[in-house]
């Protein structure tokens, strides 16, 4: 069953055309990855999907449900949670406090704090830090923050957004396993990375994306020979 | 003159009453500014409308000021603001950020100019007050008002309850979390919209407090807000705009200094040391007493 | 043509014809004379204004029920300055000039009145202000405005002979720091100077101040017999509460302006007692018409008369008698009639100018605050009841 | 010559042929009313030079205005001097005040430039009301009457004619350009060489400078003056609603604004004396939400979104 | 590579901190005078900060530069660009309300109008804009503004040009034209420090690369050195790993 399906996205910034009729499926339960070089659209896709970005055209349905160009916070409750890049906290906000805004369309406030105590456990870092600013973290565990965050939601569709930008190669190594685990428990993810070698371990399916547009799209093992993908990458 | 030391502690103690009541309605322009970038040049004119809100409760349903406080004046001028919010502040968003701000500004100059206008046409400029009470305590040869008292401790109790409120419930940190980075609160599912509707009424309820306050001490008239508009811009900036804190300590400090500057150099400069407070603190640091560097 | 542009031209339609219509007007000729006045309808005078604007069409009513100034209706034509002398300037440009009234009253307060003052001098158009009192006007050596309420130095002259008579040393002087309470201030420093009181306090406070405890404790460490506070109502109302509140009670206090309204009672109840205040006029007064007035007013407003609308209708009672005299509309003929008679009207004294045009005949009487009612105390022909002083503590009170 | 530039030729030489012959055949009212105009148009202007091209909105103006109408009555009352040379006199103390502050609040941007300016027009009306050896405190300063309106006149259009061609001069130069630069990212325009700083603070100095003039005039005309309407924030404001309505970073925007809020606030006050500020304020949040760059901005298409148009916005269904 | 080549301007040590982070970690390297180098690296490496501080927009926090023998470091921006620096933004900054012509005037340092109309319309024809010269700057597309930046920088008369991101964003044809505008300055001895994701054209424009990696100096050389160095693809494609 496809939990999300993109139907030819374009999506403007001002005069800039950015998307060019993006489609792109998510199987349930599955890790889908979207990869592509700097500027190639994939935050673009993220937003446009999760409603911070208006498309100019194009559908998109979340299990059925028509979502193109619905307000984020709606979005939000649907069960869609994107972690987005560049983390994006609430810089003068507690940890603690940048969780409880993660859930805060729940309407279930018990487990809103049974669901707290899991993600100390899931994330240890943030047990030890919950009181302290999310500012004065480093970029590691303000990563994981912004993970621990999105998931405070429950989410059924996590979407994420450069998850291993500017972190250092151990810490990558811990997120994608938290990664791992959680798709293990059931939510279905779209990952979009530009580190690709990463993302191609990680995933079920995966999408190259080139100037706005799916240039390749396949099972991770046979793309990661393609040479198109150093190509978009090194230019070689 | 000489200066005695109970003479000190009487101009603290006024200085400390009168800032309660500016720290009380910095408090909401300060929200205002911090959550939607809204100069709220009109925020003196709400302390106005509150003022006669309490007014009328009392002179034609008997209504206790303390008690039109809750009751009449914070409500009213809630729900004013929500529909001023909803119907035109809106409107304003689509301005470039850039000139927001200032177009913000006079846009509620605007806004002002008619309800202090309205004031005057429907209510007249008459003087009005409300007879309350009037003794005061005298403790140690320091003489305490009761009524200032009382007005001291409402905007106490009003200040720590939205400071509580901000700092430990879930709408609270929403609205925090708002200020702090719109986008991230849509997409954690705060409906900011939404959040920009309460936080323009709480705005206008706490001016309208501070009104309230004002009209048991004070007789009032529709341009009594002008002062307090310019006041609390001083304020802010002097606590550093968008901090809740600073708008608190800078109440505080603005009141204390307009009493001690009219104890030592002479109450006519009392209106001069805001200003100037004002300018210096721009000038050599811009982000206030409390402000935070922005990221 | 697209919409944009079809907007636009509209605007300038718009603005040729409303300057053709503003410039080309011709004052529409009819057997009326018409009175210009400017007036403080909105803004920081906007209160008083009104009242004064009361005084002046209930004049126009009834002069119109007698029959009407040599035999013509007068009509008002009233502007509102904004309590901006600015604006006050142009408009009596306008009334002059551009609607071409046959007779002027003056705007109110001071400030206005200066700025005002100069556009008529300029016209050679005789102005009656009932609305000003500030001597700096007539110092100006200018020929064609006439006051008609006692001048700034006569507001306190009665006030003096009190403190005198109970043998008070000395004066605390507070005012706001604006046109008027400052100038009032000046005037009181120097009758405290002829009278031989001792000024031993003197500050300003900002206008609009909310604070007075401070000034109340410098005051009652200095302890002055007498405190002379230069004020508006809510200053005034203020002053007294914050007073009671530390205690402070000295032998005699003055206050301008509030204590004259109703509302400064109404604030403060039984508090207001013993405070004195300057009087131009109270309902109660023993001049000619003066019941007659105050029936009429409260039958046509709804309300007791203030000071500022029997002031204004004593206004025109000048100006009535200056035409009458005068024998029609000749501006100088007015000025010379305005210069020297004298008329009776609703407030104490006599209508008499010196060569300025500053009023001297009318006396401004003092009233105390006694049991809930402003009663006058001084001069003895038009007192009430007998002043008490010394102001007894607030422990004394009942 | 394009035949729009010669329409626009023979318009312009129409009104200055009226402004010129004006007084030969108008009432004293209307005289009075064009001075007020024309100093309005001079103060708009000004501010237009500064806030307008640069982008640092004053919310202080009248600040100069103030300190140049009273500059101007300490010179002609204390020293005599002819009214004339008193005005700029004002204005340059108005400038020489505008370099003290300008210098260091001209580093402030947006909201905070504009609070400092409101501060610092707070500040000077205090001085005005405290400085009672030079100023007279809140009495105020009474001129000698001003006996003819014409030289006031004739000087107040030439000062209106002076700014207005400077900044159409302005505009059309290097010098000018580089305002707009500023204005439209100050970052690149340093990046790319321009000495910001300098062209803020001249800008800044003009601006003062006129404005100085214009208050000057006014107390001249007035002959009486008094801190609090002297120094009136809402003379700032007002300065700023008529640029916006007609378009700020204009060279004729400033103009139509200043002649739309005149008039217009003289037909209100006479027909509806009680409510025509109240009909300022609704001008005012109508110029915001529908014309946010004024009626020149109706003038470029293509640059604005349909939502800010009035029929739209009324009939949009929610 | 050519080492005769004069440099012009050398990093020496350069650091940058924001706080506790350090987005510029030491680094020195050289630029040769008429030379087209490359500065590349992934996200968040560091590269816009070193060109802003280069440029005076951040103040360094450590280290030298040093500009034809002049230390230049903590000067304001406007003295960098009038010794000759300039550059683009990554997200172009032209000033938006102005013609496109006026763009180019604006900024040109000295000479009579005429004759820097005359130059300015010579750039716009270079960057294929020359029938644009009357709109104004926002109309633009994406791309041509920044074309339109990229001659504004050119105007200023600089002998160094700091490029950042010129490519993206920007059609296949305008990237064609970009890379076409730029040689030709630098056949007239133009120099070019070249920020840019799109490996193709840095790998076809650039004489000379250096990788940056969190703010730290991996590896340069020529592209080919580059792209095979085992550094450089670990840093753009991540560790090889197992799945």
């Amino acid at each position: 069953m496809k939990d999300l399906v993109l139907t030819e996205i374009h999506l403007h910034y001002g005069a800039v055309h950015a998307l060019h009729g993006i489609s792109i499926e998510v199987e349930q339960g599955a890790i889908v990855t979207l990869i592509g070089a700097n500027g190639a659209g994939k935050t673009s896709t993220a937003n446009a999907v999760i409603g911070l970005r208006k498309v100019s055209s194009g559908k998109i349905i979340y299990r059925g449900n028509d979502i193109t160009n619905m307000p984020a916070h709606r979005v939000n409750r649907m069960g869609i949670a994107l972690v987005p890049e560049g983390r994006q906290l609430f810089p003068l906000l507690t940890v603690e406090e940048n969780l409880l805004m993660g859930a805060y369309s729940r309407k279930d406030r018990d487990n809103v704090r049974q669901d707290l105590q899991r993600m100390f456990k899931i994330f240890p870092v943030l047990s030890e830090r919950k009181r302290q600013l999310a500012q004065s973290m480093s970029g590691g565990e303000q990563q994981m923050l912004a993970i621990a965050r999105a998931l405070m939601v429950r989410p059924k569709f996590l979407i994420l957004d450069e998850p291993s930008l500017g972190l250092a190669p151990l810490i990558v190594k811990d997120i994608f396993n938290i990664i791992h685990q959680i798709n293990q428990e059931g939510t279905t993810i779209l990952l979009i990375e530009q580190n690709a070698n990463l993302a191609l371990a990680t995933a079920d399916y995966a999408y190259v994306l080139d100037m706005g547009s799916i240039v390749r799209e396949g099972k991770p093992a046979i793309l990661r020979s393609d040479p198109a993908i150093k190509e978009a990458y090194l230019g070689t | 003159m000489e200066i005695s030391l109970s003479m000190f502690i009487q101009s603290l103690v006024g200085g400390i009453f009168q800032g309660s009541i500016y720290a009380l309605v910095a408090l909401g322009l300060t929200i205002v500014f911090g959550v939607m970038r809204v100069l709220n040049l009109a925020h003196g004119t709400f302390v106005m409308l509150g003022a006669y809100m309490t007014f009328w409760a009392y002179t034609l349903f008997k209504i206790d000021p303390l008690l039109s406080i809750i009751l009449v004046s914070m409500p009213a001028l809630f729900i004013l603001g929500l529909a001023i919010q909803r119907w035109l502040i809106s409107r304003l968003f689509v301005i470039a950020p850039e000139d927001f701000e200032l177009m913000s500004a006079i846009f509620c100059f605007g806004l002002s100019s008619l309800f202090i206008n309205l004031a005057i046409y429907f209510w007249t400029a008459d003087f009005r007050s409300v007879r309350y009470i009037t003794d005061a305590l005298t403790i140690g040869g320091i003489s305490f008002s009761k009524v200032r008292i009382i007005s001291f401790v409402v905007a106490i109790a009003i200040t720590s309850a939205v400071a509580l409120f901000l700092k430990k419930a879930n709408l609270g940190i929403a609205i925090r979390a708002t200020s702090q980075n719109r986008n991230s609160a849509e997409i954690c599912g705060i409906p900011t919209k939404r959040i920009f509707l309460f936080v323009f009424g709480l705005g206008c309820a706490l001016a309208a407090a501070g009104g309230s306050l004002l009209s048991i001490q004070y007789a009032i008239y529709p341009q009594i807000g002008d002062d307090y508009t310019t006041k609390s811009f001083c304020i802010i900036i002097l606590g550093g705009m968008g901090s809740y804190l600073g708008a608190f300590a800078g109440g505080l400090i603005l009141g204390l200094a307009e009493a001690l500057s009219s104890l030592f150099i002479g109450a006519k400069f009392s209106e001069a040391v805001a200003f100037l407070a004002l300018i210096l603190i721009l000038l050599f640091k811009p982000t206030g007493l409390f402000g935070k560097e922005g990221s | 043509m697209s919409a944009k542009k079809f907007f636009f031209m509209n605007i300038l339609l718009v603005l040729t014809v409303s300057i053709i219509f503003l410039f080309t007007s011709i004052a529409f000729a009819g057997k009326v004379i018409k009175i210009g006045a400017s007036m403080s309808l909105t803004g920081k005078y906007a209160r008083t204004g009104v009242y004064t604007k009361n005084g002046y069409e209930l004049w126009a009513e009834q002069i119109n029920a007698r029959g009407g100034l040599l035999g013509q209706k007068v009509k008002f034509v009233v502007y509102d300055d904004q309590s901006d002398p600015k604006k006050a300037a142009k408009l009596y440009e306008k009334l002059i000039t551009s609607d071409k009234v046959n007779l002027l009253m003056g705007p109110y307060s001071s400030g206005v009145t200066f700025a005002a003052s100069t556009v008529t001098e300029k016209y050679k158009f005789p102005m009656i202000t009932a609305g000003a009192t500030s001597e700096e006007i007539w110092k100006r050596g200018y020929k064609y405005v006439f006051g008609t309420g006692p001048h700034n130095e006569l507001y306190y002259v009665g006030a003096f002979e009190i403190a005198k008579k109970w043998g008070f040393k000395t004066i605390g002087i507070i005012n706001a720091d604006d046109l008027f309470p400052s100038s009032l201030a000046k005037a009181v420093h120097k009758l405290a100077k002829k009278s031989g009181i001792k000024e031993i306090f003197s500050e300003e406070f900002p206008k609009g101040a909310k604070d007075f405890t401070t000034i109340i404790t410098k005051l009652k460490a200095k302890n002055p017999d007498i405190l002379f506070g230069g004020t508006y109502l809510p200053d005034s109302v203020l002053i007294v509460r914050q007073m009671r509140e530390q205690k402070y009670s000295p032998k005699m206090i003055i206050l301008s302006v509030g204590p004259s309204l109703p509302d400064f009672q109404k604030s403060l109840g039984a508090d207001a007692n013993y405070v004195m205040c300057e009087s131009f006029w109270e309902p109660a007064i023993n001049t000619p018409g003066n019941k007659e007035f105050t029936e009429a007013y409260k039958k046509k407003f709804g309300a007791e008369p203030e000071y500022h609308s029997a002031w204004a209708y004593s206004g025109c009672q000048v100006l009535e008698k200056a035409v009458k005299e005068a024998g029609c509309l000749d501006k100088e003929k007015i000025r010379k009639a305005l210069a020297k008679i004298e008329v009776t009207t609703l407030l104490p004294g006599v209508y008499k100018v010196d060569s300025t045009g500053m009023q001297i005949g009318q006396i401004s009487m003092v009233a105390q605050w006694l049991d809930g009612k402003r009663e006058v105390v001084w001069p003895d022909k038009h007192a009430t009841k007998k002043a008490v002083l010394p102001v007894p503590s607030w422990d004394k009170r009942k | 010559m394009s035949r729009k530039n010669i329409v626009l030729g023979i318009f312009i030489i129409i009104v200055l042929f009226f402004f010129a012959s004006f007084p030969f055949y108008a009432t004293g009212y209307g005289i009075s009313f064009f001075i007020t105009l024309l100093m309005y148009f001079i103060i708009a202007q000004s501010w237009n030079f500064l806030s307008g091209y640069t982008g640092y909105v004053s919310f202080g103006h009248v600040a100069f205005f103030g300190a140049g109408a009273y500059a101007a009555a300490i010179f002609i009352t204390r020293y005599s001097i002819h009214w004339i040379f008193a005005s700029i006199c004002g204005g340059l103390v108005a400038a020489l005040l505008a370099l003290l502050i300008g210098w260091p609040a001209l580093r402030l941007r947006g909201p905070y430039f504009a609070i400092v300016m409101l501060g610092f027009a707070g500040v000077l009306k205090n001085v005005a009301v405290l400085w009672k050896k030079v100023t007279f405190g809140g009495i105020g300063i009474s001129l000698p009457p001003m006996l003819s309106m014409k030289p006031v006149y004739y000087s107040m259009l030439i000062v209106a004619m002076a700014i207005t061609l400077l900044i159409y001069i302005v505009t059309k130069t290097k010098f000018g350009l580089r305002l707009i630069s500023i204005r439209e990212d100050e970052v690149a325009a340093t990046s790319m060489g321009i000495n910001a700083t300098f062209y803020k603070i001249v800008t800044f100095l003009i601006s003062a400078f006129f404005t100085g003039i214009a208050g000057a005039i006014f107390a001249w005309y007035s002959s009486f003056i008094e801190p609090v309407s002297t120094f009136d924030i809402k003379i700032s404001i007002e300065v700023i609603i008529m640029s916006l309505l007609g378009g700020a970073g204009t060279v004729a925007g400033p103009l139509f604004g200043a002649a739309i809020i005149v008039l217009g606030g003289e037909i209100f006050w006479t027909k509806f004396p009680l409510l025509h500020e109240a009909i300022l304020g609704i001008l005012i949040v109508v110029v915001i939400l529908f014309l946010p760059e004024g009626i020149m901005g109706l003038f470029k298409r293509d640059k604005y979104e349909e939502k800010r148009n009035l029929l739209i916005w009324m009939f949009k269904k929610k | 590579m050519d080492v005769q080549k004069e440099v012009i301007l050398r990093l020496n040590k350069l650091t940058k901190n924001f706080g506790g982070l350090t987005a510029v970690n030491n680094v020195s390297l050289d630029i040769h005078r008429g030379v087209i180098h490359g500065l590349i690296g992934p996200n968040g490496s560091g590269k816009t900060t070193l060109i802003n501080t280069v440029t005076g927009i951040y103040k360094a926090s450590g280290g030298s530069i040093i500009f034809k023998d002049k230390e230049i470091k903590g000067l304001r921006s406007r003295l960098i660009s009038e010794l000759g620096i300039s550059r683009t933004f990554q997200i172009s900054r032209i000033f938006s309300r102005m013609t496109v012509l006026e763009n180019l005037l604006v900024v040109a340092p000295k000479g009579g109008i005429k004759e820097n109309v005359e130059k300015a319309m010579q750039l716009l024809k270079q960057v294929g804009l020359e029938e644009n010269y009357k709109k104004i700057a926002s109309s633009l597309p994406y791309g041509q503004r920044k074309l339109l930046e990229f001659a504004r920088a050119v105007m200023t008369e600089p002998e160094l040009i700091f490029l950042d991101e010129p490519t993206a964003g920007v059609t296949l044809k305008l990237i064609e034209k970009t890379i076409e505008f730029i040689h030709s300055l630098n056949n007239n001895g133009m120099t070019f420090v070249i920020v840019e994701h799109n490996m193709k054209v840095i790998m076809s424009v650039c004489e000379r690369i250096f990788v940056l990696e969190y703010g730290k100096k991996i590896a340069e050389g020529t592209p080919k050195e580059v792209q095979t160095n085992p550094e450089v693809i670990r840093a753009y494609l991540g560790e090889e790993r197992d799945i």
